[in-house]
């Protein structure tokens, strides 16, 4: 058995409203799997349910192998931390690692043991005497972690526990959860809407729209070959810049035509037929629009500079292109005035092509 | 996939069945006592039953009885004032008050415990206190006079057509407090920005109450009128040690009306009448607003 | 054994004439609890009826002597004293025999009467008319002309407090005496409704409605307040039952000198006689059992009936007792009580329902002078009419 | 650009503003003490408290007079000669019926019928709207609604069906009883204040605690009650005024030998003898209301925190 | 008169807290100023009272040259707009803009004529009609943006405007606000704690610490010169790298030497002198470490992969490198196994050398 929790049939409906609808997911053990959709797709409740706090209307829900549907959740052999921390704020910290345990009636030198563990891991022992209120974000976010991680758990559930943090505790905390991935083996699940978050630390991820899964793969397929327009759109950001045409015959090559201006495919891998006439969309990331920079056997394209966004390691530019605006990203060193004039290039080999009625992937 | 064997939904009475039974204590009270209660009363109200309920029904004859009683009508009258006035009056008070209190002043603790203080005494004992304030030879009637406004009067307690007032002067006393209190963490509530930004849009204090912290105090109002217009539908305490119902029957109010039939008169059956009418209305009042308050949506 | 007796008697007067009662119950080697509710019969009454139907009675409890526990008596909540009655002779002692009669159903003796009160009194207070220049009046015709010399006087001519009973036994009194005896057992007894919407009773109505006149402005809502006027002279007279006397004699005020009665109003010599008595619910220990009986041999025991009597300002029970220490107003009602001139009071008549209403009209009628002598008469007679 | 880490010296513009700088308004804007706004604020205030304090004012300085005075009748007048004999009396000498031992009878007997009641009230309602916030089963709310309903249901009207209920339970007449009583009639009104409390409080809380694998009554007494005190202290300020100034309940459903302090209080008020000795009536009425005021005062600040969490949420 | 906003001496204390102290700083017509710093250094303090929310407990404030230190805020010529939006949720959202217009007697066909250039300016048409609740977080950000639009004021001010809203949509708006600063060439003062927003947003940027400005200047200057190291550790996500150590004489030139291993700092523009012997610190940003990558005269050093995070655009390296840890970027397409072997070398022209002590750049 390589599957560490697998998912059959789920349905949950509140009321009227359904959330999840015939999902089915395997997740294989040890492996970090990042639920990732926009607000109000279900991840929370997906979560929700595999933990049991939420009872699905239909199917049936497996940790290890085992039918755990109607489980308790501390039976279920999982973890949870949550946005909010969700820390018992009367308690201390030590006190908070060890609810669990002596709720479970776990011998008091292996209380000891564990939290010891855990407060080495997560660098918290400082702080086990103090309580929630007086630590900050991060630290208590680590306490949280360490709250499933005493309970030496086969799964741990993680809904958002980064979003309530600033840009750099943030990535300092992702990288954190990473090294405890990479050393613990466990198998993680956690829901985010933060697609860097997703990106740096799923080995797959899981997007969802309105309660049902679009694409699920590892990240570097995701990123360069989403499914459909909506997978394409989600990830990535700035996101992928759109361009709405049609397949045309051209000097007979079968060419991209929007607004009158047409797109060599040379290098795009199709996945179905090219056929001239359909309707199609055109993403392109913009990282993989080059400006000034002729490559060999680049076809160039006029383009006007609109606003320039300097990120620091790299810069931003909104570019006016017949009828479009168009992100790219280029080095951080060389800066370019609004109303500047360039040339730019795609590179179309990692480019996608969706049709425009179905909006999946050609 | 083998091995990933189908599971039966369990029977749902029994999951969370502790929640359930640590339940049962309100379930016996809100089915056993209020509803169950409630509807022994309105059987009965149908009966002639005396001191001690009987069986005996006799259809509508108390409620005919009960309509065609100058007395009733007149309670129903005095609810009706005492209860829109002191439902306004003490919003509106506990309000303003509130209002003032929030506008970060000194010895804020002081202003509000002599506000709450009367909520603490009991009105067996403040009904006297006002009684004799509100007494025309002894009370502010009296020293107004005596400091040389010999036409001055102010007698509500002993002025049939005034006396509901009288009584509301001191419900209102009593009661405000809490509302204020209330008021007060409601407005503690808002969020500060929404105070800056009336302030950056110039738009003047009182609008800004009036147009938009208001509004916004929804819940508390809800809560408040929860408390108030319970106290206001039980009403008699207050009055029995005011007046007695009295100039005559100028104060008389319902619950007292029951009280008097079920246990003075000993006519069980048109105080079961009466006090079938009150749930009524509140009944048709409340189950409509219950259920969009309280069954209409969930939470997660 | 300690018997819990609840009561609500509570005023001076009231309070002095239980300690006899207690007294004398102690001196048997029981106890006497004492459970006095004030505010009356209707703060007690649900108290008393509470306990009893639920099952944890009291071991005595006062009662307005009537129909008030005839219900508790037919659910046998009640304890049977025909055996302590026999024993005691109290057919032979208790005077007059009416007031045995309200306590027994089916033959069975229920309740104990502990003394006859009487409502039909006109107490005056001597220095009021003195200072308005009038002669003491001798009937309620001449206190109603002195009326508005008192008034000039700054002197109210007639208190009358605001609790609904009272302006109801005004009115009563009124009916009795103006209207004599078989006005009263027409309209009462018989529950004649012509009667009582006849020409007789209209001049009933007139006089409530002078009466109501008379006592504009005493603002009081107690009975003994609006005593407490006449004995201060706030007021010139009250119509009152005759424990009022008890709040003069706790005054230190002496009858005839001070303050003058007349009973009857002066104008017919009956009154009524009502009274209070004590019933005893049915308890389940033994022991309680016999304290009740103690109790009630006690009670009618003819010294402790001088002894309360005289503290209550009411008249005993029983003809056979010696009241040499007895004033002038109550040696007035013992004569007419001898005579055979007492009539059932209007309490025992009525239920309390149909009293309840009369009163609720009463109340009505002396609070405000909007309600017009015919109107009320109307709905009096139908009271009447729909009586039990 | 160069570097200016050190702005307080020049930077561009500064001088077009120099000239201002000596002039012109600066710091904090400077308030009157006697603003309109404040004599507005402070003028209402004080008035609306003269309107609360005028019967407390008017308590105490009777309650200090001696009846000759209390009878020359100016009720706000102080007191020419201060007596404490009122207290005295309406502590330990008023009589009612045969005991003349004033509320001293009946102070314990309150205490003793407050505690258990208050506590016992308040711990039935407390996990009845635990259960409501986040416990929800089929049905719940409709008790719940239930419950609201019956808050608006006279006392006098459930005696009757409380009595029987009470008899049939065979508590009637005991302790029990009347602390039944009072959790009965102090149940909606204090589950709507402890539902609407806990439904404020963060939902992960209570995921995070079963999955830590505490059942009901771990995560009500381990998590939520701690959470709980400012709540806690405005049902028990609710309950302590209410139970302590409870006269029916506490006549109908007692004997005397239990019956509370407001029996006597009552008793005292309306054993009218002669002229009412209204000195000893406003003692007794002080004497009475101690009880929940300390209970106020010693919660002053804690009370208006809770109410605000029990009430904001609807 | 080029400065909009002026503030002089500006001083700010919360009874004994001193939030602002002795606070400078001119703020140019049309400017775009943001203010940075960590949560509670006092930024919305001070936005505060440039608005006339909170009094100065000395100090003036000037608005286009007028001392405005004591009037009302509404008379300043501000608006404002909130992190929580603190829309005025029972009105509709043409109510919540024309509130304060309706307050303040402003004729009816002029506010008819602001408030459609404000829901033309932010594509709020359609949702004129709506409340607040009905409104997403972006929507609602848009439409409080607007109530400040039609107010038609000199100065905006912003706080923390889009901290409530996920990083999908804080993108976009984020785009919209900069066009709207183009467009309207108002002054605006900006209030966040995110960098990104800083970087792409600002004309210059003042970075606060315990109420006082670190560091005023213009993006790239902040994130290629920080002028100390609270200001370097600030900017940037994933943050600079630091490495402690001293300046050592060697070979004749001054090197930075930790760890016993010694970095070249050729290319470095010191502001200071190089003083062998002098304790510092080198902070050389993610993105100015090159891996694998012979450059000309670029010196080498060893280092082993430990973390590798993808973000899509590119990938994030955490080497292990003689007892430090550090981050480094490198492009999408090549990925690297944590344990992998490889060599490093820092792009001196941009990297930044502090003195341990005073912790200025050198
Ligand atoms: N208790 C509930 N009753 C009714 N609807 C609910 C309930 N809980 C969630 N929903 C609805 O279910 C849908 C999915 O909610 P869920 O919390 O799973 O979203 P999410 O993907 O976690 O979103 P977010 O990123 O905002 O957390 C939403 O549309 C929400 O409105
Ligand atoms: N009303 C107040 N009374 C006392 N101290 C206050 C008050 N308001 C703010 N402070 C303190 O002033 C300091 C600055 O607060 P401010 O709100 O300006 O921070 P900030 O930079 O906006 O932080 P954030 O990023 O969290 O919004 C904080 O330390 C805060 O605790
Ligand atoms: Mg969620
Ligand atoms: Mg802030």
């Amino acid at each position: 058995m390589n599957n560490s929790v697998s998912i059959r049939d789920l349905s949950l409906s509140f009321g009227a409203v359904k959330v999840l609808q015939n999902m089915n997911l395997d997740i294989r053990d040890g492996e970090f799997l990042v639920l990732l959709g926009s607000s109000g797709c279900g991840k929370s409740t997906l979560l929700n349910c595999i933990a049991g706090l939420l009872e699905p209307t239909d199917g049936q829900i497996f940790i290890k192998g085992r039918n755990v549907t109607w489980e308790e959740p501390k039976d279920r052999g999982i973890g949870m931390v949550f946005q909010s921390y969700a820390l018992y704020p009367q308690m201390t910290v030590e006190k908070n690692l060890s609810f669990g345990l002596r709720v479970a009636k776990v011998p008091k030198e292996d209380i000891q043991r564990r939290i010891a563990r855990a407060a080495d891991i997560l660098q918290i022992q400082p702080l086990l005497k103090r309580k929630p209120a007086e630590l900050s974000g991060g630290q208590r976010q680590r306490v949280a972690i360490g709250r499933a991680l005493v309970r030496d758990v086969d799964v741990f559930l993680f809904d958002e526990p980064l979003s309530n943090l600033d840009a750099k505790l943030r990535s300092e905390l992702r990288v954190e959860i990473k090294r405890l991935h990479h050393s613990l083996k466990n198998t993680m699940i956690y829901v985010t809407h933060d697609q860097i978050e997703a990106l740096t630390l799923a080995d797959r991820i899981a997007i969802m729209k309105s309660g049902v899964i679009q694409q699920l793969d590892d990240p570097v397929t995701i990123y360069n070959r989403p499914v459909n327009l909506f997978v394409a759109g989600f990830i990535g950001s700035p996101s992928m810049n759109f361009l709405h045409g049609e397949l045309v015959e051209e000097g007979g090559r079968t060419v991209f035509k929007t607004h009158g201006v047409s797109f060599s495919l040379d290098g795009y891998e199709a996945e179905g037929a090219l056929t001239p006439g359909r309707k199609v969309v055109l993403g392109v990331r913009p990282e993989h629009i080059h400006v000034d920079n002729h490559q060999a056997g680049a076809e160039m394209h006029d383009a006007v500079v609109d606003i320039e966004e300097p990120m620091g390691a790299d810069n931003l530019l909104w570019l006016k292109h017949a009828g479009h605006t168009m992100s790219v990203r280029t080095g951080g060193a060389k800066r370019f005035a609004p109303g500047t004039k360039l040339q730019m290039s795609f590179d179309m080999s990692v480019a996608s092509l969706f049709d425009a009625e179905t909006e999946e992937r050609i | 996939m083998t091995g990933l064997a189908p599971a039966k939904r369990p029977n749902q009475l029994f999951r969370n069945l502790t929640a359930k039974i640590a339940s049962i204590p309100m379930i016996l009270i809100a089915l056993g006592i209020f509803l169950g209660g409630s509807l022994w009363t309105v059987v009965y109200s149908f009966t002639n039953s005396k001191l001690l309920p009987r069986a005996t029904f006799v259809g509508f004859d108390q409620f005919e009885r009960l309509w065609a009683s100058s007395r009733w009508i007149i309670s129903i009258q005095n609810l009706a004032i005492y209860g829109i006035l002191s439902l306004i009056f003490s919003m509106v008070i506990g309000f303003l008050l509130a209002a003032l209190m929030d506008q970060k002043i000194r010895f804020e603790n002081t202003f509000r415990t002599i506000f709450l203080y009367p909520f603490a005494l009991s009105f067996i004992v403040t009904g006297l206190v006002w009684q004799w304030i509100l007494n025309p030879e002894f009370g502010v009637q009296g020293i107004v006079r005596s400091l040389g406004w010999e036409s001055f009067t102010f007698d509500p307690l002993y002025n049939p057509d005034i006396v509901i007032y009288g009584i509301l002067i001191a419900g209102l006393w009593q009661g405000t407090g809490l509302v204020m209190c209330l008021m007060l963490a409601g407005l503690r509530g808002i969020d500060e920005d929404i105070w800056k930004a009336a302030r950056v849009d110039g738009i003047p204090m009182w609008r800004t109450y009036l147009f938009i912290v208001i509004p916004m105090m929804r819940p508390v109002f809800i809560t408040t009128l929860v408390i108030i217009a319970s106290g206001i539908v039980k009403v008699y305490d207050l009055v029995v040690a005011q007046t007695s119902g009295g100039p005559g029957n100028a104060s008389e109010v319902p619950a007292k009306y029951v009280y008097d039939y079920m246990f003075q008169a000993q006519n069980l059956g048109q105080g079961f009448a009466a006090s079938t009418m009150m749930l009524l209305t509140v009944a048709i009042i409340i189950i409509p607003w219950a259920y969009l308050e309280f069954g209409g949506k969930k939470r997660g | 054994a300690d018997l819990e007796v609840t009561h609500w008697w509570t005023s001076g007067g009231e309070a002095a004439a239980v300690a006899e009662f207690a007294k004398a119950f102690d001196a048997t080697g029981n106890k006497w609890v004492d459970g006095a509710i004030a505010g009356g019969g209707s703060t007690a009454r649900p108290i008393m009826i509470s306990r009893i139907t639920g099952g944890d009675p009291m071991g005595a409890t006062q009662f307005n002597h009537g129909r008030q526990a005839q219900e508790l008596v037919e659910a046998g909540l009640m304890r049977d004293l025909t055996d302590v009655a026999e024993k005691g002779n109290w057919k032979e002692v208790i005077k007059p025999a009416s007031l045995l009669d309200s306590c027994t159903i089916d033959g069975r003796i229920y309740c104990v009467p502990v003394n006859i009160h009487s409502w039909q009194w006109l107490w005056l207070n001597n220095e009021a008319f003195e200072k308005a220049g009038v002669a003491v009046p001798k009937d309620w015709n001449e206190f109603v002309a002195a009326g508005p010399k008192l008034k000039e006087a700054g002197i109210h001519p007639l208190a009358l407090g605001g609790q609904p009973w009272q302006a109801n036994g005004l009115f009563d009194t009124l009916l009795l005496a103006l209207g004599g005896k078989e006005l009263h057992e027409k309209v009462y007894v018989e529950k004649d409704a012509e009667a009582a919407a006849g020409p007789e009773v209209a001049k009933i109505f007139e006089a409530a409605a002078q009466a109501r006149e008379l006592s504009i402005g005493t603002n009081v809502q107690d009975w003994n307040q609006a005593t407490n006027m006449v004995i201060t002279g706030k007021a010139a007279g009250q119509v009152m039952g005759d424990w009022a006397q008890g709040e003069f004699q706790i005054a230190g005020k002496v009858a005839g000198k001070d303050y003058s009665c007349l009973p009857g109003l002066g104008v017919s010599q009956y009154i009524t006689t009502g009274g209070d008595a004590f019933y005893f619910p049915v308890l389940k220990d033994e022991e309680g059992s016999k304290a009740q009986d103690a109790l009630a041999e006690v009670l009618v025991a003819p010294e402790t009936q001088v002894a309360f009597n005289l503290k209550k300002g009411s008249l005993p029970i029983r003809g056979d007792v010696d009241l040499a220490s007895a004033n002038d107003c109550m040696k007035k009602g013992l004569e007419i009580v001898a005579q055979g001139n007492a009539l059932t009071s209007t309490d025992q008549l009525l239920s309390p329902d149909s009293q309840s209403q009369k009163q609720d009209l009463m109340t009505e009628f002396f609070s405000s002078t909007s309600m017009t002598p015919e109107a009320a008469q109307e709905r009096f007679a139908e009271i009447i009419s729909s009586a039990d | 650009m160069a570097n200016i880490s050190t702005l307080n010296t020049t930077a561009a513009g500064f001088d077009a503003v120099s000239d201002q700088v000596a002039s012109g308004p600066r710091g904090r804007k400077p308030r009157r003490v006697l603003s309109a706004r404040n004599i507005m604020l402070y003028g209402t205030l004080f008035v609306a408290a003269l309107y609360y304090l005028l019967p407390l004012y008017v308590m105490v300085v009777t309650s200090l007079k001696g009846m000759p005075e209390v009878r020359m009748g100016n009720i706000f007048a102080p007191p020419m000669e201060i007596t404490f004999e009122p207290w005295v009396k309406a502590w330990a000498e008023a009589c009612t019926g045969l005991n003349c031992d004033g509320l001293s009878r009946g102070f314990w007997n309150s205490v003793r019928i407050l505690i258990p009641s208050v506590v016992v009230s308040i711990a039935v309602a407390s996990v009845s709207g635990y259960s409501l916030a986040n416990w929800r089963f089929k049905g719940s709310e409709l008790f719940f609604s239930i419950l609201i309903i019956g808050a608006f249901i006279p006392y006098q009207v459930m005696i009757y069906p409380v009595v029987i209920a009470l008899r049939e339970l065979g508590v009637y007449g005991t302790l029990t009883g009347l602390v039944i009583v009072h959790t009965i009639f102090g149940m909606p009104i204090l589950t709507l204040l402890f539902r609407n409390y806990f439904a404020s409080l963060p939902v992960e809380l209570f995921k995070a605690a079963r999955i830590d694998g505490a059942g009901f009554w771990q995560i009500y007494f381990r998590i939520m009650l701690p959470m709980a005190l400012p709540i806690f202290v405005v049902a028990m300020i609710l309950q302590v005024t209410g139970i302590w100034n409870d006269f029916l309940f506490g006549v109908v459903f007692t004997r005397p030998d239990v019956y509370p302090m407001t029996v006597q209080l009552n008793n005292i008020v309306n054993s009218v003898q002669g002229v009412k000795e209204y000195n000893v009536n406003m003692a007794a009425t002080l004497l009475t209301g101690a009880v929940p005021l300390i209970v106020y005062f010693l919660s002053g600040r804690l009370f208006v925190r809770g109410i605000a969490a029990g009430a904001v949420k609807g």
